[in-house]
């Protein structure tokens, strides 16, 4: 068997990103803590730099490398510079953060990179192994920087329950793997889907090891009953860490989504269908009302996390393209609308002060009336209320299914979606009726500020593109 | 009973005991090296399963550095072991049955005749000549060179997150600065002092 | 001549034997880790079953994987591990609930 | 291609958004003088437009179409589209004429207020909302703008936000109308699920087909398909256009500024619900259960609101009250089937309402924010300007010949009469006696505000004066239409073919054509000179006028007696005070029994400003169930393997023998 070198190409922004990464991992040695920020501009030019190098090979064909291991088609593109942006959004938000808590360390970005790698190599696989790899790759990334507040009690704690518990889904995730491989006799997830359309849906193994893939899955996107991790790492960690754990790691979860059940088992749709339906309805159920007890806005936002990934399930669940490609959307949305929602909690820290209760954000209408804005737009978008984009993100999905006729579920997904609809409305009481607890000025550097006016406003805004947006989501799906 | 059988169900055994030690004991120092045995037999009986390479590196590789550094981690802690096993009776019916339960769920399906014999015969060995180490060597340098250097990075995570997270600079520390000793110079360490000579006392 | 389902049905036993171990122990965080460890052991022996009877040595190669990503996980786990003791003074189970809710 | 007149339909609502914008941006920057005349300048654009438009529509101009497509999901396009026909073009007109007066008004109103530019931007906006609502042709578009006049209607209630009271009607507002969007989306959504479209016109044209289709929501229940439509959809307009059981905001919303007061909860907003219900007729005309349903609901407003209203001290509650009866009065003629007649009251209204809140307000400017009329009286003498317009008002409120709500109420009376459906003989019997208490309530604030002895203090008296130019102007610009309009418009809109298609009447419940038959036949006098003439014959007239005469007895004549009354009928009194306890009722039943459940785990602190009302009934449960699952939650990773553990369990239990 003759070896052919593998056409590195396609592989270009991973390549690029690592090197960068591991160029500031040396030169971070070498730094001053008063020249620090280089590392920063350097990891936030890497993400600008991968996100160029992207862009100008952004073609519309499929093209497979490494022995078809590494795939780059629309929805790797797209979901690929979606990750750059939020991560490059996450390191600007976070900088004066981390500049008052002493996170603010090469490593910081190092890791954070490396995450980005791993969420590429994700967002690229079509190997159960590559997907394993970069998964790992991610999640290690994600504990460490959950455990870099060292001396946080809460930050260590958190992350020792992430690990566990996420190592423990990794096993289960392999497990099912495991069977997988041994159904099909290959790790390749195209060589998967043509044995599993021959097997079809009688095959016990089959779905013996879909259950195990399907919680392993379920546990990085959050879903309950394993959800459990979400609300202490989001709550325990920093809550920069938290904004990056919040946002784009959810894309890649999404991302080996789609790879596994529609690249692969597509075939057992009626199986994981009815899957999902249970662990959407308990999230979405479970999430809203649970965060309505809540008084710890991390905490809350953790658990509103919890039911956007079940509306993100119920577009899957739909079997159909439409569906998938309204949960990419919806996924996109929720992304951006969490980047914002944990940026305004970072923009109201200050050095020696969490802005993480739900009573650090009263009157702050009186305090800083444009701040209070941005927030009621996130709050409402996430509530999905008209005019925001959150609402059309839930329209879509709500609207796949009612075309599978699963209209009972669209039913409950509204009606849940009403009660979630109770926390976040109470935000925005709280920022406009109640006294503020403080007259600290609410200061950012204007890089964030704009930055987060930006986010906010964006989820209206965007609305004259959202048909190109949608259509966009459309073309990475039927790309697959 | 063949031999391959009778080596499977030994080793078997020996891998499930100790596996349920090491949950089950209450000395973590103990648990740790059960963890050892059950690495051991399960190499074992890869090589059984012709993965002569792994079942090696499995040795080597855990026995010889992971568990280590887990025995080095246990005895570095210092933990109370009076206190390490309390209240676990009363949980062990519920995770027993749950156990059980799951096993028995897992059994039936895995044991339903699909794996079976008729249904996947025991393939005939490898021919002569065949190395299982110089086949896995091949594959991971050319078709897998992609995964291989993700793992690499992986590794290097490792690496940044284990010292970012650990190290820390003790202040209260006593130690030598050599090239701090070298530098010094006369004026750091000595000064002279100008003072009147003693005079009688006048009595 | 042993059937591939005895190989199977061995790694489902770890595999419940170390979820077990994750929910009973309640006292050291070590033996969680160790729990883990048995859990890719269970996976371990499935993939390298699978890959004697298929005659397919990819699963050989995930294994090789795995445990390399099984061991950077270990040093990991240790790490978060040394930091939680620094900070706690005690790596019990049961002290590790200040989050919740 | 867009046309000339496309243009105009687009520039219509953008004439208030980007004055709204900018003078909610950059008002600050802009300066007072700016901001009002921008705002002013764009709405007037907007009558202007509108009136161009009623024009064409007069002579035959239709629109049906989408304007622009923002994208589309799944087949289903999300876009903005219009349709315009002569009941839109007349709703346009009404919204803004109305709001044009408003913003004049508000020039000298809100004059020493810090949020003077805030103000004016909320109320362009809402007048693009409320066009964007009357403009649209599909559903969807029509929940924005509901969404969207309700939003600004929230956030102007709480205007003054640092008055406790105003936090409490704010919220309350809110949580009720969520009800009612709850059973409107709802009806959207069945809507959808059936019809497969939310285009107004494809679904008006299936609806007939779908007249036999029935649901089974409580199963064993077979419910007719458009009945559950129009109930959810009316369940909507209820809590929009207060009716009862969902009119407990409205009172309260008259925290907000008074020009809001006149803008948003007398002549535009709270119509929308009638405006729907309108648009919807070709739905409800074929569900009679429904028709009956509204009908019922109407008049129970219109009487029982029309009774606390003769109580009330508070010269804006008082108005506020006269408007919820009111809007029962539209509510009975649309479950009539007579729409037009509806809509005819419906515009009437809008300026005579916005006529007398701004005649209130006027008062209230010249007593210092004094609401109480046991405080006032006599000030007829100071405000002339005021208080003729007022009488204007009050006399086209009580329904008496010319003024514009005689000619508008009397077709719903009479088409009430002439209705078949089993619910009309009460309703007929609940708006006639309104017609009486109306009359009555109205000349009550007549003359205890204007007439009698001056019973405010020394202080205020010596300050009080004409309210300037900016108030009495929209005042005299209002009361032109609430005496005229009523005459000149009638004839053509109600027995008329006004509407044309927009409203769609099945013939046999065609009560209007039936009314005008009676007229026509009985003299030789034209259908105008015979419905007055009608009038003159015992009947509603006279009752209105017994009023007047008793409020003039009660109140000027023996001014002593009412205190006796209320003393020996104090029963009754303190039922009509106390609203008939639906807010009582509300916060027992609701509040006070959940929180005796949920006391022990409970906290006092942030709630109590939410607590009291129903809505929030349902919220505690919701908030109980979540303080007890979030234990949940324990905080031991073991408890979450274990979950995980079960989870994966379940699942595969579930899975494996099912597809075995």
């Amino acid at each position: 068997m003759n070896f052919v070198a593998p056409d590195i190409s396609p592989v270009i922004p991973e390549i690029f990103v690592l090197s960068m990464a591991c160029l500031i991992l040396v030169a971070d040695l070498y730094l001053s803590d008063r020249f620090r920020i280089v590392s920063f501009l350097l990891a936030v030019g890497t993400l600008l730099g991968a996100a160029f190098l992207t862009l100008s090979d952004m073609g519309a064909e499929r093209v497979y490398t490494f022995s078809n291991m590494f795939v780059d088609d629309t929805l790797s593109d797209v979901l690929k510079l979606a990750i750059y942006a939020l991560v490059f959004v996450v390191f600007v938000y976070s900088r004066r953060y981390t500049q008052d808590r002493g996170l603010f360390r090469g490593e910081y970005f190092v890791i954070g990179l490396f995450g980005t790698v791993g969420m590429m190599v994700m967002v690229s696989a079509s190997h159960l192994l590559t997907l394993y790899l970069g998964l790992e790759l991610l999640a290690l990334s994600l504990y460490t920087m959950v455990a870099f507040q060292r001396d946080s009690a809460t930050a260590t704690e958190a992350a020792m329950k992430y690990f566990v518990l996420g190592a423990m889904a990794s096993g289960m995730l392999l497990y099912g793997m495991s069977m997988l491989y041994g159904v099909t006799g290959s790790l390749e997830i195209a060589v998967i889907k043509a044995r599993v359309a021959e097997l079809g849906v009688d095959n016990l193994i089959l779905v013996f090891g879909l259950v195990f893939v399907v919680v392993g899955l379920a546990f990085k996107l959050g879903a309950v009953p394993f959800h459990m991790w979400v609300p202490d790492v989001y709550h325990g960690a920093a809550t920069s860490t938290t904004l990056y754990i919040s946002t784009a790691p959810k894309l890649a979860g999404f991302a080996i989504l789609i790879r596994l059940l529609i690249g692969g088992l597509e075939d057992l749709s009626a199986v994981w269908q009815d899957m999902l339906i249970i662990l959407a309805v308990l999230s979405i159920g479970i999430g809203n009302l649970i965060a309505i007890a809540q008084t710890n806005i991390k905490r809350m936002l953790a658990y509103s996390t919890i039911a956007h990934m079940g509306f993100l399930l119920l577009g899957i669940l739909s079997a159909t393209p439409n569906g998938y490609s309204s949960a990419l959307f919806y996924a996109l949305v929720y992304a951006f609308m969490s980047l914002g929602g944990f940026g305004m909690i970072l923009m109201l820290s200050r050095k020696g002060f969490e802005a993480e209760n739900l009573d650090d954000f009263k009157g702050l209408n009186q305090r800083s009336p444009w701040h209070a804005f941005l927030m009621l737009i996130l709050m409402f978008s996430m509530a999905g209320i008209p005019p925001t984009v959150g609402f059309y993100a839930k329209f879509g999905v709500i609207q796949s299914l009612i075309d599978v006729g699963l209209v009972w579920l669209a039913v409950v997904a509204v009606l849940f979606a009403v009660i979630g609809a109770f926390y976040y409305l109470r935000i925005i009481k709280l920022m406009y009726f109640d006294d503020p607890e403080t007259d600290a000025p609410v200061q950012a550097t204007v890089d964030m500020q704009v930055l987060l006016s930006v986010n906010a406003w964006a989820l209206i805004l965007v609305m004259p593109w959202l048909g190109s947006i949608i259509d966009l989501c459309r073309r990475a799906i039927a790309g697959l | 009973m063949t031999f391959e059988l009778l080596t499977f169900f030994f080793f078997s055994a020996v891998l499930v005991f100790a596996s349920a030690m090491v949950i089950t004991i209450r000395n973590p120092v103990k648990a740790a090296l059960f963890l050892v045995l059950a690495f051991f037999s399960a190499a074992c009986l890869w090589v059984l399963l012709e993965a002569e390479f792994l079942g090696i590196v499995l040795i080597l590789v855990y026995v010889g550095a992971v568990m280590v550094l887990f025995l080095f981690v246990v005895m570095m802690l210092d933990v109370n072991l009076a206190r390490m096993r309390e209240g676990f009776g009363e949980y062990l019916p519920m995770g027993a049955i749950v156990a059980i339960l799951m096993v028995a769920e897992m059994a039936i399906v895995l044991g339903s005749g699909e794996f079976s014999l008729a249904n996947m015969p025991q393939p005939a060995g490898h021919p002569e000549g065949y190395s299982n180490t110089k086949e896995l060597g091949r594959l991971i340098y050319t078709v897998y060179v992609y995964p291989f250097e993700i793992a690499a990075l992986i590794l290097l995570v490792a690496i940044v997150a284990a010292i970012a997270l650990t190290l820390r600079k003790r202040p209260n520390t006593k130690h030598q600065n050599t090239a701090q000793q070298i530098q010094v110079k006369r004026s750091d360490r000595v000064r002279l002092v100008k003072m009147p000579s003693e005079k009688k006392p006048e009595n | 001549m042993i059937p591939l389902s005895y190989f199977l049905i061995l790694g489902a036993i770890l595999f419940a034997l170390s979820v077990m171990g994750i929910f009973l122990n309640r006292k050291n965080v070590v033996i969680l880790l160790m729990s883990i460890e048995l859990m890719l052991l269970a996976v371990n022996m499935n993939f390298i079953a699978f890959s004697h009877y298929l005659q397919d040595i990819s699963g050989q190669i995930m294994v090789f994987f795995i445990l390399t990503v099984a061991a950077a996980e270990s040093a990991i786990g240790l790490a978060i591990l040394i930091t939680l003791f620094r900070r706690r003074q005690t790596i019990n189970v049961d002290d590790l609930d200040t989050l919740k809710g | 291609m867009i046309t000339n007149m496309q243009m105009v339909y687009i520039a219509t609502p953008l004439s208030c958004l980007i004055p709204a914008i900018v003078a909610g941006l950059f008002g600050w920057k802009i300066g007072r003088a700016m901001t009002h005349t921008i705002t002013i300048a764009g709405v007037a654009l907007a009558s202007l437009l509108s009136l161009i438009i009623l024009n064409d529509v007069y002579s035959g101009g239709f629109f049906n179409g989408v304007v622009y497509v923002w994208g589309s999901s799944g087949g289903f396009p999300f876009e903005i589209g219009f349709l315009i026909d002569k009941l839109s073009a007349m709703m346009m007109v009404v919204v803004t004429l109305v709001s044009l007066m408003v913003h004049i008004y508000t020039i000298g109103y809100m004059h020493d207020d810090p949020g003077y530019q805030r103000f004016f931007s909320y109320i362009s906006l809402f007048t693009f909302a409320m066009l964007m609502l009357v403009m649209s042709n599909n559903f969807l578009q029509l929940f924005f703008g509901w969404e969207a006049v309700g939003l600004v209607s929230y956030l102007l209630i709480g205007f003054w936000y640092d008055r406790e009271t105003a936090i409490f009607a704010n919220l309350k507002a809110f949580l009720v109308n969520r009800v009612g969007d709850l059973g409107f989306l709802l009806g959207i959504a069945a809507v959808f699920m059936y019809f497969g479209t939310l285009d107004y016109s494809a679904v008006f044209a299936t609806a007939a087909s779908k007249q036999n289709i029935t649901m089974e929501i409580i199963p064993g229940q077979e419910w007719a398909l458009l009945t559950v439509i129009c109930i959810l959809l009316f369940i909507g307009a209820m809590g929009k256009s207060a009716q009862v059981p969902l009119h407990v905001w409205l009172p309260d919303s008259m925290e907000g500024p008074t020009p809001i007061s006149a803008l948003i909860h007398a002549a535009t907003m709270v119509t929308a619900g009638i405006f729907m219900v309108a648009r919807m007729s070709p739905l409800f005309e074929l569900s009679e259960t429904a028709l009956n349903v509204v009908m019922v609901i109407g008049s129970l407003t219109a009487l029982l609101m029309a009774l606390v209203a003769i109580v009330q001290n508070d010269i804006k509650r008082v108005v506020a009250y006269s408007t919820l009866s009111q809007l029962g009065y539209m509510t009975v003629a649309l479950g009539a089937s007579a729409y037009s007649a509806a809509i005819f009251h419906l515009g009437t209204h809008a300026f005579f309402k916005a006529l007398l809140f701004l005649a209130a307000g006027s008062v209230i400017i010249a007593m210092h924010h004094e609401q109480d009329m046991r405080k006032m009286g006599g000030l007829k003498n100071w405000m002339p300007w005021t208080y003729i317009t007022a009488v204007v008002g009050s006399l086209a409120l009580a329904g008496i010949p010319p003024f514009s709500g005689f000619f508008s109420k009397d077709a719903i009376i009479e088409a009430v009469h002439a209705s078949q459906l089993p619910a009309a003989g009460f309703a007929y019997i609940a708006v006639t006696a309104g017609v009486f208490i109306t009359a009555f309530y109205a000349f009550r604030l007549l003359f205890m505000t204007f007439h009698g002895k001056p019973r405010m203090d020394e202080h205020t008296l010596r300050h009080v004066k004409e309210s300037p130019m900016t108030v009495t102007l929209p005042l005299m610009l209002l009361a032109i239409p609430s005496l005229g309009i009523g005459a000149i418009y009638m004839e053509p809109m109600i027995f008329g073919d006004f509407f044309g298609n927009s409203i769609f009447v099945l013939p046999e419940h065609n009560v209007l054509e039936l009314v005008g038959q009676s007229f026509e036949g009985k003299t030789g006098l034209s259908l105008l000179g015979s419905f007055i003439y009608h009038a003159l014959h015992p009947g509603p007239l006279w009752l209105a006028v017994a009023g007047i005469v008793l409020a003039w007895f009660l109140y000027i004549e023996r001014p002593e007696i009412p205190a006796l009354i209320k003393q020996r009928l104090e029963w009754i009194y303190n039922i009509l005070d106390k609203k008939y306890g639906f807010d009582e009722f509300n916060q027992f039943v609701f509040a006070q029994g959940a929180r005796k459940v949920g006391n022990q785990l409970w906290q006092k602190g942030e709630v109590k400003v939410i607590d009291g009302f129903f809505v929030n009934g349902s919220a505690r449960v919701v908030s109980l169930v979540s303080k007890v699952i979030r234990h949940v939650q324990s905080g031991y990773v073991y408890h979450y393997a274990f979950a995980m553990i079960i989870g994966l369990f379940l699942l595969l239990t579930f899975f494996l023998p099912v597809k075995q």
